[in-house]
């Protein structure tokens, strides 16, 4: 839908898998934020009348 | 008052110099239907529809409007005051608004502005607002205009009314509004007899045009809680899929929520259209919900239209017989057989 | 497809006589030319209302959604797909209905029909088996059925039941050489800018009325995630962004159980064809997991399963 | 044009918890513009709507009285979104005030009578501003005799502890205080529901007004012990509860038939509501 790529991630962790939570959380934070900030689906103040 | 006439073309660009004094909207066509949009070079106004899919409503009363805005800022002197809006209220006209549409406006107000209580925004909107309507020469399958105080001529809540005459518009100036707004308006000529005589027959040919009747003449006396209990609620509502299609397409449905949005440090206080068939409407903070069921909905929209309104303002019911919610229920729910329903109760 | 129309009403009947549902649920005949409304009966005195053509466009599943009765329904493809997803998904019991197969030769688009005549007004429509007359105050036209099909219906390869306890007539052949994803091919073609374009453009008429979420069956959760207010998921105004967070978010809660019916297209009082969100998850679940939703009673729907050993990399 | 959804800046000047489960607080405010105070003149029986930018408004009962000058007070249960921010806000922080919202008791019909007044719970709030309004020097010579009965679930979850031991002590005012239940040995009061109180303290109706307000199964119970006293439904008055957001009966939520309960309401009489369409 136009969102750009690696800015979604999806994974399986329980809830046992701390460890693998925070390596996750992490490579995903390390990878979006080398994308730079979003161009899209971010809210702005409401465009309203 | 001014009446003049107008070869399509030459009101064409005498809307265009109108520019300079009004916010024009006009009808123009956007894909399978038409909707009013502001005037300007990339439109063609379209005036050869019979209605806009979205009624004109939002021209006054914005699906969404901030309505205030405040700094959560601590650091500022007025963190948390919650303040006015800058609003627009330049001059606005709505060129081709249908009587029916012109006529909700006046159905709507006194929710807005009555004794009590008077909505700064609404009523600002309204009154800065010249709406140049047009009469239908030809009224579709579901118009009932006729059966609730209304016609496809109706002068009722407009400042001037066109009438197609073929090549040209005749316009009549209705209120002193109506009279600036012809006065800024370049062109035209003083109309004459035959022309005058030529709009009186096409008005009286479209009021016998309008084969829909529906009988609002009972409502009033019944009973409210007879009316409340009445055993065919059920057989209503089963279809409905609880949308808000029928309300937020009617030009006379009314309901709003305000939330606050809030990014940062600024916060908009805003209001928005809600619809009285969201369970959400009515769902007070401890959980429990007055009109938790889909029958107690539909019950309440058709109620507040047809027996609320009219026992609260004597002002008729709360319809202008625009047909919208007829031909856009995608459940096919049918005002009309339902008002006959209450009606014969 | 007229001619189920006896069949359906004498059903009807004889399950009532032989106290075999409470209910039926079918459609009538609506005010308007090309609206079919759905009813409820609770008696074989009213079984004449029943009524089936080509203009049957809601999906009569939402109104099955947790009910307690005995319950007798008609369903097509689509409609009978949707009710093996509220089985298996626990929003009513199999022993509870009794459904009546429709084998279906699709619906007619009726915003296309509008299209060809001009958006003149229809005042009536006529079904001849495989073409349909409009007429107007001062037009009559005649259209091939197979030329103005809902779009859904144009790309549909189960037009006959899955799940039924009779059927009003034989099988009808299925479609078998459509291009179901012409369209999703398009745009997986697009680039992200080109894509957010795309789906920003077919959402801007729309006036958040969620005739699209309430008109589909798989939308039957007590509290919507648009209307949850603690958190706050979606804002309430007409703002873009939320606007279209909607659309998204709509979308995602149907992967995997999405039957393409059409409902939400058809429904929609601004024309949005918001079946292109849908559709790619459609064809991502089928292409991927091999997985149509609503075929069968005997597999757990696609996002129940999960097997931790998926050979599949983009999980991990 | 006056804008009627415009908030009063008020800033908050004390807080003090009610309730032994901490989830009623008492919040005084001041008016940040002392002309406001002037122009949010209420009667008992109103309400207003608490405005915390950000986060919203929600519509709560007046406790204080208008013979109280300086300041007004709500007693606020943390219920919603914005009850819950008010609960974790400070003395000293800023909001905001609307109102005086709805109508009030009957004051007018109620003058010369006696006055029975029945609580329940944290409903109990608009009628501690009838009781301080009605006690006020100015005022008590108006009423004949006031009765009160007012019961929580435990001694714990009672309001006002310290104005009720007080009216406890006055000859000008007859005080039945009540708890479901307790252990606490020292309970000097009574033990019951509100309807059985009421049922044994409550044995007159004569040229009496009766102002109910509480829990809905209380409501449902208290009504037929006061038909049976000889309360007529027009002498029964209750004060409605429902979801509002404008206040000023235009936003379309809270009706009741063709009436608005922010509006036309809170307060109706039980003749009043029998007429209406049950749907509350």
């Amino acid at each position: 839908m136009g969102i750009e790529p690696g800015r979604l991630h999806f994974s399986w962790i329980s809830s046992a898998e701390a460890t693998k939570y925070v390596d996750v959380a992490r490579e995903v934070a390390k990878e979006v934020k080398a994308l730079g900030p979003a161009k899209h689906f971010i809210k702005k103040r409401a465009e309203v009348a | 008052m001014t009446e003049k006439i107008y070869t399509k073309e030459e009101w064409i660009k005498a809307l265009s110099g109108l520019k300079s004094f009004y916010n024009i909207f006009v009808p123009v066509r956007d894909g399978d239907f038409h909707t009013f949009k502001a005037l300007d070079e990339k439109k063609i106004p379209d005036f050869n529809f019979q209605n806009t899919r979205l009624s004109p409503k939002s021209l006054v009363y914005p699906q969404s409007e901030r309505i205030f805005a405040y700094t959560l800022d601590e650091d500022t002197p007025d963190a948390n005051i919650i303040k006015e809006s800058e609003k627009d209220y330049s001059p606005k006209a709505v060129v081709g608004i249908r009587p029916c549409d012109a006529h909700a406006f006046q159905i709507v107000r006194p929710n807005f502005d009555n004794p009590e209580y008077q909505d700064p925004w609404w009523i600002q909107r309204y009154e800065s607002t010249t709406l140049v309507g047009l009469g239908c020469n030809a009224p579709g399958s579901t118009c009932f205009c006729t059966s609730v105080g209304g016609g496809p001529f109706s002068e009722k809540g407009l400042d001037a009314l066109l009438y197609d005459l073929g090549d040209t518009f005749l316009i009549k100036a209705l209120t002193e509004k109506g009279e600036a707004f012809l006065e800024n308006a370049q062109g035209g000529k003083e109309a004459d007899d035959a022309a005058l005589k030529a709009g009186e027959d096409l008005a009286a040919k479209a009021a016998n045009k309008i084969e829909q009747k529906i009988s609002i003449d009972k409502l009033k006396d019944k009973v409210q809680t007879e009316l409340f209990d009445a055993p065919f609620w059920d057989d209503v509502a089963f279809a409905c899929i609880n949308c808000g299609t029928c309300t937020y397409l009617c030009p006379t449905c009314w309901c709003f929520d305000i939330q606050d949005e809030v990014l940062e440090k600024q916060g908009d206080r805003i209001r928005n259209w809600d619809s009285c068939m969201f369970p959400l409407f009515t769902l007070h903070g401890s959980g429990h919900n007055p009109r938790a069921k889909k029958v107690q909905r539909v019950r309440q929209r058709f109620m507040h239209k047809l027996k609320y309104y009219v026992d609260k303002y004597n002002n008729g019911v709360q319809c202008s017989g625009c047909g919208r919610c007829v031909r856009n229920c995608p459940a096919n729910i049918d005002i009309r057989e339902v008002c006959e329903l209450m009606n014969r109760l | 497809m007229l001619e189920y129309v006896e069949k359906i009403r004498k059903t009807a009947g004889k399950l009532f006589e032989e106290d075999k549902v409470d209910v039926f649920i079918g459609y009538k005949k609506g005010s308007l030319p090309m609206m079919n409304q759905p009813v409820l009966i609770s008696n074989a005195d009213q079984v004449d209302l029943l009524h089936w053509d080509s203009n049957c466009g809601l999906n009569l599943c939402n109104y099955l959604t947790k009910r307690t009765d005995r319950i007798g329904i008609v369903a097509n493809g689509c409609n009978s797909r949707n009710i093996v997803t509220h089985i298996t998904e626990n929003q009513i019991s199999r022993d509870q209905l009794y459904i009546v197969g429709i084998p279906c030769k699709g619906m007619i688009d009726h915003r296309a029909v509008q299209r060809a005549v001009k958006q003149k007004e229809i005042l009536a429509i006529e079904e001849q088996g495989n073409t349909f007359t409009v007429k107007g105050k001062d037009f009559e036209d005649t259209f091939n059925k197979n030329d103005y099909l809902q779009r859904n219906c144009l790309v549909c390869t189960h037009r006959n039941p899955v799940i039924f306890d009779e059927m009003v007539a034989p099988p009808v052949e299925e479609q078998i050489e459509v291009d179901t994803y012409k369209d999703v091919k398009q745009i997986e073609g697009m680039d992200p800018e080109k894509k957010w374009n795309f789906f920003t453009r077919i959402i801007d008429k729309c006036i958040r009325c969620y005739a699209c979420r309430n008109a589909c069956p798989l939308c039957y959760c007590p509290t919507c995630f648009v209307d949850e207010s603690n958190p706050q998921w979606v804002g309430k105004s007409s703002d873009p962004i939320d606007t279209m967070t909607f659309h998204i978010l709509r979308a995602y809660h149907c992967a995997g159980r999405c039957t393409d019916c059409g409902a939400c297209e058809r429904v929609c009082p601004v024309g949005i064809p918001m079946r292109q969100f849908t559709k790619k998850l459609n064809k991502d679940a089928q292409e991927l997991f091999s997985w149509e939703a609503g075929l069968t009673l005997d597999q757990r729907p696609l996002l129940d399963v999960f097997q931790p050993d998926d050979y599949n990399d983009f999980i991990r | 044009m006056e804008n009627p959804y415009l908030p009063y800046p008020v800033r908050i000047d004390k807080i003090i918890t009610e309730t032994e489960d901490r989830n009623l607080k008492t919040f005084r405010f001041v008016f940040l513009n002392p002309k406001d105070e002037e122009k949010f003149s209420y009667t008992p029986g109103q309400f207003a709507e608490l405005s915390i930018a950000g986060k919203g408004e929600s519509p709560i009962g007046i406790a204080s009285s208008p013979t109280e000058k300086g300041h007004i007070t709500f007693t606020v249960n943390k219920v919603g979104l914005v009850t819950t921010h008010l609960h974790n806000m400070k003395e000293g922080d800023v909001m905001g005030i609307r109102g005086p919202l709805g109508n009030w008791y009957p004051w007018e019909e109620m003058e010369g009578k006696n006055v029975v007044i029945i609580g329940g719970g944290f409903a109990f709030t608009t009628l501690r501003s009838s009781i301080i309004y009605m006690l006020h020097p100015e005022n008590r010579s108006r009423f004949k005799d006031i009765s009160v009965v007012y019961g929580a679930r435990n001694p714990g979850m009672l309001l006002y502890k310290d104005e009720l031991a007080e009216w406890e002590q006055r000859d000008d005012i007859h005080m039945h205080i009540t708890v479901d239940g307790t252990d606490d040995p020292d309970w000097k009061y009574n033990v019951g529901f509100v309807p059985t109180i009421t049922e044994q303290k409550i044995t007159s109706a004569d040229d009496a007004i009766a102002i109910v307000c509480g829990p809905p199964i209380m409501i449902k119970f208290t009504q037929p012990v006061l038909e049976k006293v000889g309360f007529s439904p027009e002498r029964i008055i209750l004060s409605l509860e429902m979801r509002m957001k404008c206040g000023i009966g235009m936003c379309g939520r809270c009706n009741i038939g063709d009436k608005f309960v922010c509006k036309d309401g809170p307060v109706f009489s039980l003749a009043q509501l029998k007429n209406m369409p049950q749907e509350y």
